[in-house]
């Protein structure tokens, strides 16, 4: 009987890439590791469920969002998650990765990978109609006003569709950009009206100037590529493509799947700022691997340093275009993963390093905004109810009504603060 | 009205040209990947003037040469009110398919004007003779939409599968297949599903599932519905009633406690557990269905046997069951088909790739970045083996054995 | 005289009789069992979680869980070595009582002190924490010496598992009933909203797929060559899996990609590419008064009219190759005009084929859950019933929400199924 | 009115020839009856004239007019079918007067009509119920009644008894002859049950293979059948046929004793001698113009049918008094009565003075 | 062996009762045939027998032996269905064979009696058809020897012949009967046919609402049926029944003549008179028994049916000659054969001396 490692990364060729780790492993220490993919939509059900019936995994390879809320519900074992940062020394982890998933006098998880929110923009067109860079609400929407020309081209795509964790995450990251946040150091804190309903009429337009109905990654990756779209938000696993690295994604703005115009073309800005915020603010995702309460501990404490080890650069070679490293390098070289890492070819069906697909400034916008990548409850220390906010799907339900101009925004924000209360 | 007959001609001949220009065009343009836009309106005056001349001539020397200077007729008018260009396409993009376009948009024309309009004179006509015209156009047209309305999707959805992602998005109307890629680049799909995606698991997962639910519901509703159908027990005509209403408790209501208990016994997520809840959904439907037919099965052949000495048990074993294969082919047939179809169960339950079904596994090819042909193979892949028995039984089912057992 | 032998019946059954009804039970009780099992059960299941607090986390009992683990790396005899058992309470909210550790010490391993909850005897270790309260967590150490053998182990820890047990309330089985679940059920703005879309689009749905299977039955009732094929093709939507289906129609509709849009598009039907399975509504106004049309709804409702039209077909056609051809005859002598003729005559006579199918089509269309989760998941104003059930079960976690909307559903179903037999005709023999 | 004439009319099904020409006058007012062995095209015949089949070749008219491609709405007949064909889902009012309600005539005048057909049926209790509640014969008779309403000028009925029982079937031929009577429409007919056909015709039509064998008047056929046909066909227990021979004005039996014979004066010399059992009688062994013995004797109360085997020649079937208790096995002579004699030439036709 | 004994035997369908306490002697060899109107009982008590049906009371003896809780493989009866009820998945010789095989004899023996029965029953041809491709006769032919191989102890039937049309169910039923002198089995026979009743009982048995009316040879029951129902439930057309009145020795019609009455000696006085319709001829008027007025005339060849109103009483039935033309409307006089008559008293019972 061996470990059995939940992962979300469901892909075949990530799929196999894991495998080929479990391979090593074993090679290692002779345990027999199961990769299982799981869908990361259903991940919280699953584990749930899993737990229920007393059959979970040893290791899952999560988001962020779930290690508290699972540290909570007794699905991880955090005392050896602790054990394993403290074995692999908490000081090569990057601190702010790390402290996402402090829990206790401890860790929930251990961090792995992580990336930030981009907005994905035409720096082509805005530089053609003298247009800043989309850093700022307000310059967001000087360029929608400019651009917007449906049906050939959008000035926006935003995410709509309530089910999604995409939608969660743009609205998060653009409440994020205005100083929003449903929680402070005591709990649930009320939005706060004025920068909510700035933030809430900033979505509107970017909404109005969107295609109607439910849309999400799909609709505004599919646009973007046609050249239909001028910016979108996006995950940084969208580089690869963007430079038609990858034929399940092609750009399709012209006739050659594979060119590498469209990223030419493409201007990123991680880190948005609105009117009440000046500084702005990152959105960052990180992954961890979580060890479970019903696992064979020390094997897993094996697994999931041979991971963050040996294996971290084949961990993260999986998507390195997504996964950036947290633990920077060993106790005996320092950078040792970055550099490794920047090495790293991304693409699918053909293969470069990032390097050599955008230029500097822009990997360096790219990596530098998990310094100051943020998510609601980090600093506050109340990460489980932030993600248990985002989990109801409330403020997706919320907005989204308030784009369909079902109430105004005064009385949006009431209900949201109402609804949120009720969270637990 | 004295000229009824002419202006049913010219209504019908309308109709026609407008549905066989839109067919027609629709057509050639998935077929070709060019936009055809039909154009309509010269059309129906085409169409008009053929159902016209169709009747002018009269039934009776309605013969080749009336059929052929209709169709000219209509030939020209449709050129001529369309510039030149009854697609909209320039003469020189696709000339080939946009001559078979032409052609046959008047054959269908001249086809459908012909069966429509068969008797039409041109003057006044009874209203049963005007209802019979009316009924034969509706009726045409209902071939038409309806076809397309049920083939449609089955087409997009083998077409898409047989491209590929960047295809599609490029222009989602070229529906064409370019056979001259080889036969591995166009079943790409198919390959990648059977080999990276494990489709060759599902569908042994499937079949074992399928055919085991058959099975375990014919052994329990065989011996049910025949107690029912035949023997005589207090309580009998309660219970074949109530046998209906099981069959509609909707599965949704059983989930939450059957995931509870399953979690709890460790038969979720295991097959175990699917051939479980499968044959308990069906065993109703099973039941209802065989008790209607072991009642409608003579009784003189059943008595006929145990005046033969067997018993009852052996009467179930020797007459009833060889004369119900129709009915345990077509029950069989059923069964199969909604353990192979049935999703919410397989969705709930199961979690280990390894024992997917295929209606699993093709969910699961929806939920990440998987290309949307990939997603049509496995929507084809779970659809062929089904619609593939179906046909095939559905010949079988047509022999009724019971035929020439009773009277003459 | 022979009426005057005995005007009474027999009472009781006869010895043949006995025996067939001993045989008829023996035959039904499999059948029997596992209906009661796995409907019936479940279904009375249902009305209990429905009134109690349970979410998909409290399926799993308050346990005490245990780690067991070895300290320290003896290279030899006589080194020391830890063994410890982490334990907890699972349970964020409940107590566990009288919690009692067993296990077995590891060969070779002996024993420095013995911690003050524990008692040895022999190599059996049992350590008694009395009541734990929630969220409780203890860590407890046995310090002592490894012996040769204890070396040879290959896992140590993993030799004998720790066996931990305890009382504590499952909440599943416990008496604790609340209304929590159906109050926040009704209570939601979302509820009655559902509601109203579970009626549309059952009601619509249903009309939908008999009107269209009405359509095509009169097409096929007449025999032509070629009509085999297509009564093979018009069951197609029917036979085929839902799940490919669905997935073609989301493909076909899609707005960016699908080839519908692209046609009505690139045809300059309508000028930007329309959302069906996304968009709530359309807007639009009748001499200035805003209506909405719900698309999302309609387009799952045409999917539902698409899908189930055959089966609703095969029955009319049935229906209709049994009226006794005379009668057409007869209505022609009479002088009955086409139209008249089914206006009149094969109208009527499918009304109760018709009726059982409409009562039938609801209820079922009524339960309907995979179509619209795999069309919409419920999004974009399609949310039924059925849907809700999961969202609530499953999507939120919350069983015992899920239970409550399951027993809504229930509840209108037995209504429908008896109104169902109390009018279905009998001689249609569905 | 109603005069039908068919001219040279033929049906063909595909290839397969069902009416093969044929010609029929009907007055106005007859009441003609199809009789023949089954699938000889009577019901097709029917058929043809109802326009519920179209004719292939050949001409019917109705009242002088060709009607042969009118639709059968516009030639104004009436059918009666084997199957009555009530429309079940409406009441026996509905069903009789739905031929008035598709022309469109005014209520009022529905229902007045129906009213009368309705007395004339005796259904006047019946006219709320529907088809189901009603017995066989009801049935039949509003089948009839909504063939009356419309005043046709011909009746047209399909075998319309056969699905009744005896003595139902007795009540309903009675209440037919007496519509026919009442009425004087033009009836035509078609049946399978000889004593239909012999008691209510003024004229059978006897149909073979699609072909008329004879017309005429119920006495003609049984007293002078056209062919060996009609004359098996007609009359029940059928006629018995030997072999005979003919010599001058007498003829003879092969081996046994001869006649009289009145045709010599005819053209064709006859090869078969038909006689009806009911004009034979048992005599003593030796006498008659027969001999054979007894194989069976059937006793049915009033009469005990014998199976005479004579010898050497063919068996036999005589009519006797049931109160004659003839043994099986016995011996007897048995007396042709010789007016009643019919002789047929090679071909089948009737040898006639 | 076969010997049938019933001993108030009785069956209820719930509250129903069907058969009404029937005690009945059925010899070895005999053939014995149940009559009576539909609804009767005859199945139901057929079935009894057979033991397909449970009987609510009474018992049920076969050669001595109480049979009556035996299921029907138990009793060593085979029957043949009014359906044949072949079993269509199997091939003639399997169907034949069937109840041998499940009696387990060996192959070789099986093969030999469905040889020597398909001998019999002239199926050698057929033995490899499915029961499809068979003609009514034929199938009626395998259900046959289906029973015949198992040599059971007495052969059930119940209207075996009633599917099939006029010509076959004559030859079956000589076939029928050749079988009976050939083998010599008991059988038991449910009819609804008189002819079928007449020509091959040895005893029939009248029922009526599930009691015995009459148990009797064919010839006892048309010449001195019991009761009012036997005598009008057998014969063809069925007896007149006038009223009429007694004094000493003399009868009398009311407002017609008379004449001898033979049993003045019996206890109960008669009110009615049967007289059937052979046994009436027609005289001039004044002269005979009674006079009338001839209503309807029906010539059917052999004979004519005569409907007679009689003055002031019922109407009558009379068969003549079909040679005689007598014209509906006229008036004749009816002389009855004063040795055929029947009186029956005011409960229906016949009289007798
Ligand atoms: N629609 C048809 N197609 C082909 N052949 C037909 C059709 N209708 C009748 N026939 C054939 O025509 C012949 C005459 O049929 P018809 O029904 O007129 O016979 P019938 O004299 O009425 O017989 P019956 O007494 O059995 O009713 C039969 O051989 C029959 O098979
Ligand atoms: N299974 C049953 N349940 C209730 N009543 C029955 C059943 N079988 C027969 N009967 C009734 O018993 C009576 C006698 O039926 P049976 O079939 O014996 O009549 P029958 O004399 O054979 O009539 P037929 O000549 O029509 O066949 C009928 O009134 C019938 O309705
Ligand atoms: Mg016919
Ligand atoms: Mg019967």
């Amino acid at each position: 009987e061996g470990l059995r490692f939940w992962t979300t990364e469901e892909q075949p060729e990530r799929l196999a890439k894991q495998e080929e780790m479990a391979a090593a492993f074993k090679a290692k220490t002779g345990i027999e590791v199961t990769v299982i993919p799981v869908t990361e939509k259903d991940l919280g059900t699953r584990a749930t469920a899993a737990f229920a019936a007393g059959d979970l995994p040893d290791v899952i390879y999560h988001p962020l969002q779930y290690a508290l809320p699972w540290a909570e519900a007794g699905i991880l074992d955090t005392e050896t998650a602790t054990e394993v940062v403290d074995a692999l020394d908490a000081e090569t982890f990057a601190s702010g990765a790390l402290g996402m998933a402090s829990y206790e006098d401890g860790y929930a998880s251990v961090p792995v990978d992580g990336w930030t929110q981009m907005v994905v923009y035409r720096k082509d067109l805005f530089e053609a109609n003298g247009l800043e860079a989309p850093t700022t609400y307000d310059a967001i929407l000087k360029a929608v006003e400019k651009l917007h020309n449906p049906p050939e081209m959008f000035g926006f795509v935003a995410a709509t569709k309530i089910d999604e964790n995409f939608m969660s995450q743009v609205l998060e990251h653009v409440l994020l950009a205005n100083g929003v946040t449903p929680v402070d150091d005591n709990g649930f804190k009320a939005l706060d009206e004025k920068k909510t309903i700035e933030a809430l009429e900033f979505y509107k337009a970017i909404s109005k100037a969107s295609p109607a109905g439910d849309l999400y990654w799909k609709q505004s990756r599919e646009l973007y590529f046609a050249g239909k779209a001028a910016m979108i938000i996006w995950s940084p696993f969208i580089l690869d493509e963007l430079a038609g690295l990858r034929d399940s994604a092609p750009p399709t703005i012209n006739d050659d799947p594979t060119s590498k115009a469209l990223a030419s073309m493409t201007g990123i800005v991680t880190t948005l700022s609105g009117p009440s915020n000046p500084d702005g603010a990152a959105w960052g995702d990180v992954r961890y691997f979580g060890i479970t309460n019903d696992a064979d501990t020390d094997a897993a404490i094996e697994f999931v340093k041979f991971s963050m080890d040996e294996g971290y650069l084949s961990t993260l070679s999986i998507a390195p275009e997504g996964k950036f490293p947290i633990r920077r390098g060993d106790g005996e070289n320092p950078e040792k993963f970055t550099m490794g890492w920047a090495k790293l070819p991304v693409g699918v069906d053909r293969k470069a390093p990032l390097t050599e697909l955008y230029d500097e400034a822009t990997i360096e916008r790219i990596v530098g905004g998990l310094d100051t990548a943020s998510r609601w409850g980090v600093t506050e220390g109340q990460l489980s109810l932030a993600s248990k906010i985002i989990n109801s799907q409330v403020i997706n339900r919320y907005v989204r009504e308030f784009i369909d101009d079902e109430r105004d925004a005064a009385e949006t924000v009431a209900k949201m603060n109402a609804e949120l209360a009720k969270v637990q | 009205m004295a000229y009824t007959g002419s202006l049913i001609a010219l209504v019908c001949g309308a109709i026609w040209g407008t549905v066989v220009m839109l067919v027609t065009g629709v057509t050639l343009t998935l077929v070709t990947g060019e936009v055809a836009v039909p154009q309509v309106g010269a059309a129906a005056l085409a169409g008009a003037l053929h159902g016209f001349v169709l009747v002018w001539r009269g039934s009776a020397r309605r013969d080749l040469n009336a059929h052929v200077g209709a169709a000219l007729i209509a030939f020209v008018v449709v050129t001529a009110f369309s510039l030149a260009a009854p697609f909209a396409l320039p003469l020189d993009v696709v000339p080939l398919w946009q001559g078979v376009g032409i052609f046959v948009f008047l054959g269908a024309l001249g086809f459908a004007n012909a069966i429509c309009l068969k008797g039409v004179p041109l003057k006044a006509m009874s209203r049963y003779d005007r209802e019979v015209v009316y009924i034969r156009v509706l009726k045409g047209l209902g071939f038409v939409v309806f076809t397309i309305l049920v083939a449609l999707p089955f087409y997009v959805m083998v077409m898409t599968s047989l491209k590929s992602q960047q295809q599609l998005l490029a222009n989602p109307l070229d529906l064409s297949i370019d056979l001259s890629q080889g036969v591995t680049s166009l079943f790409r799909s198919y390959v990648e599903l059977f080999t990276k995606y494990n489709f060759g698991t599902y569908l042994m997962v499937s079949a074992v599932v399928s055919v085991a639910t058959v099975i375990l519901t014919l052994l329990f509703s065989v011996p049910g519905a025949y107690a029912v159908s035949r023997l005589r027990f207090p309580g009998r005509a309660l219970l074949s009633r109530s046998v209906l209403l099981i069959y509609m408790v909707p599965a949704i209501v059983l989930v939450i406690p059957l995931y509870a208990v399953f979690s709890q016994l460790g038969l979720r997520n295991s097959l175990t557990g699917l051939l479980i809840v499968y044959p308990a959904t069906t065993i109703p439907v099973a039941l209802y269905m065989l008790q209607g037919y072991f009642r409608g099965l003579p009784a003189e052949l059943e008595e006929a046997g145990l005046m033969d000495g067997l018993s009852r048990i052996g009467v179930i074993l020797k007459i009833t069951l060889p004369l119900s294969l129709p009915a345990l082919a077509s029950v069989s047939l059923y069964v199969f088909m909604i353990a192979w179809n049935e999703f919410l169960f397989a969705f709930m339950f199961l979690d280990d790739p390894d024992i997917f079904t295929l209606s699993r596994g093709v969910v699961a090819l929806n939920s990440s970045e998987v290309p949307r042909q990939h997603l049509m193979a496995g929507a084809v892949i779970a659809t062929v083996p089904v619609l593939g028995i179906f046909l095939w039984f559905e010949r079988f089912l047509v022999q009724g054995l019971t035929a020439g057992s009773v009277k003459g | 005289m022979a009426e005057g032998r005995s005007a009474v019946p027999p009472k009781g059954i006869g010895p043949m009789q006995r025996r067939e009804a001993r045989l008829a039970f023996l035959m039904l009780a499999p059948t029997f069992l596992i209906i009661l099992l796995i409907v019936m059960g479940p279904l009375l299941a249902n009305f209990w979680i429905s009134v109690k607090p349970v979410g998909l986390a409290d399926l799993r009992p308050p346990s005490v869980l245990v780690n067991e683990r070895v300290r320290g790396k003896p290279q030899a005899a006589g080194d020391a070595v830890t063994l410890e058992y982490r334990l907890r309470n699972s349970s964020q909210d409940k107590e566990i009582r009288n919690v009692v550790l067993k296990d077995s010490l590891p060969d070779g391993f002996t024993l420095g002190s013995t911690p003050e909850a524990c008692t040895i005897n022999g190599r059996q270790l049992t350590c008694a924490f009395g009541d734990v309260p929630a969220k409780w967590r203890e860590r407890l150490r046995l310090e002592g010496t490894a012996d040769a053998p204890f070396l040879a182990l290959e896992r140590p820890g993993r030799e004998t598992e720790p066996e931990v047990a305890g009382d504590a309330d499952n909440i599943l089985t416990n008496f604790e009933f609340t209304f929590e679940n159906f109050r926040k059920v009704f209570d939601g703005d979302e509820f009655w909203g559902v509601l109203r879309v579970t009626f549309y689009y059952t009601i619509f749905g249903t009309v939908g797929a008999l009107v269209l299977g009405l359509f095509a039955a009169q097409l096929l009732n007449t025999s032509f060559k070629g009509r085999g094929f297509l009564r093979g093709l018009f069951l197609f939507p029917y036979v085929s899996p839902v799940i490919a289906v669905a997935f073609t129609w989301v493909v076909l509709f899609d707005p960016f990609s699908g080839t519908l849009n692209a046609l009505l598009t690139k045809m300059g039907v309508v000028d930007a590419p329309i959302n069906f399975f996304g968009q709530r509504a359309i807007e639009f106004s009748v001499f200035g008064l805003p209506l909405e049309f719900p698309l999302a709804l309609t387009t799952v409702i045409a999917f539902e009219a698409w899908r189930y039209f055959p089966l609703s077909f095969m029955f009319i056609l049935a229906r209709m190759q049994s009226i006794n051809t005379d009668m057409y005859e007869a209505a022609e002598m009479d002088g009955a005009t086409p139209m008249q003729q089914f206006w009149y005559i094969s109208l009527p006579q499918l009304l109760g084929i018709l009726s059982v199918l409409f009562l039938l089509r609801f209820i079922w269309t009524f339960n309907k859950f995979d179509d619209i989760f795999l069309l919409t998941g419920g999004n974009a104003g399609t949310r039924t019933l059925t849907v809700d059930v999961y969202e609530q079960g499953f999507a939120l976690s919350n069983l015992g929400a899920g239970a409550a909307v399951a027993v809504v559903v229930f509840v209108v179903l037995v209504t429908f199924a008896t109104l169902f037999l109390h009018f279905s005709p009998k001689e249609e023999g569905l | 009115m109603g005069a039908i004439r068919l001219d040279r009319v033929e049906k063909w099904f595909g290839d397969l020839q069902v009416i093969k020409g044929i010609d029929l006058e009907i007055q106005d007012g007859e009441f003609v009856i199809f009789v023949g062995p089954s699938g000889c095209g009577k019901s097709t015949l029917l058929r043809l004239i109802s326009g519920l089949e179209e004719t292939s070749r050949g001409a019917i008219e109705i009242d002088g007019k060709d009607v042969t491609a009118e639709p059968p709405s516009g030639r104004g007949l009436s059918m009666v079918f084997q199957s009555y064909a009530l429309y079940p889902h409406m009441t026996v009012r509905e069903n009789v007067g739905f031929g008035l309600k598709t022309a469109g005539e005014p209520k009022a005048e529905i229902e007045r009509k129906v009213s009368a057909a309705a007395d004339v049926l005796k259904l006047d209790d019946y006219l709320d119920r529907r088809p189901k509640a009603l017995s066989g014969g009801q049935r039949q008779r509003v089948a009839i009644g909504r063939a009356i309403v419309r005043e046709p000028s011909a009746f047209l009925f399909d075998e319309p008894l056969s699905n009744l029982d005896a003595a139902l079937r007795v009540e309903m031929r009675f209440e037919i002859a007496r519509l026919h009577k009442a009425l004087g429409t033009t009836m035509i007919y078609v049946t399978h049950d000889q004593v239909e056909a012999m008691t209510l015709a003024d004229k059978i039509v006897v149909l073979q293979g699609g072909v008329i064998e004879q017309v005429g008047s119920p006495r003609e056929l049984y007293e002078r059948p056209d062919n060996l046909f009609v004359a098996q066909f007609i009359g029940s227990p059928k006629m018995n046929v030997l072999p005979c021979s003919v010599s001058g004005e007498r003829f003879d039996l092969d081996g046994h004793g001869g006649g009289h014979y009145p045709q010599a004066a005819a053209s064709a010399d006859p090869v078969k001698l038909g006689i009806r059992p009911e004009h034979i009688k048992v005599v003593p062994e030796g006498q008659g113009h027969a001999q054979g013995t007894v194989e069976v004797a059937e006793y049915l109360g009033a009469d005990t049918y014998l199976y005479v085997s004579i010898d050497g020649l063919d068996t036999i079937l005589v009519r006797t008094d049931g109160a004659d208790e003839i043994a099986e096995g016995s011996r007897v002579g048995l007396n042709f009565d010789e007016d009643r004699l019919h002789f047929f030439a090679a071909d089948g036709k009737t040898i006639r003075a």
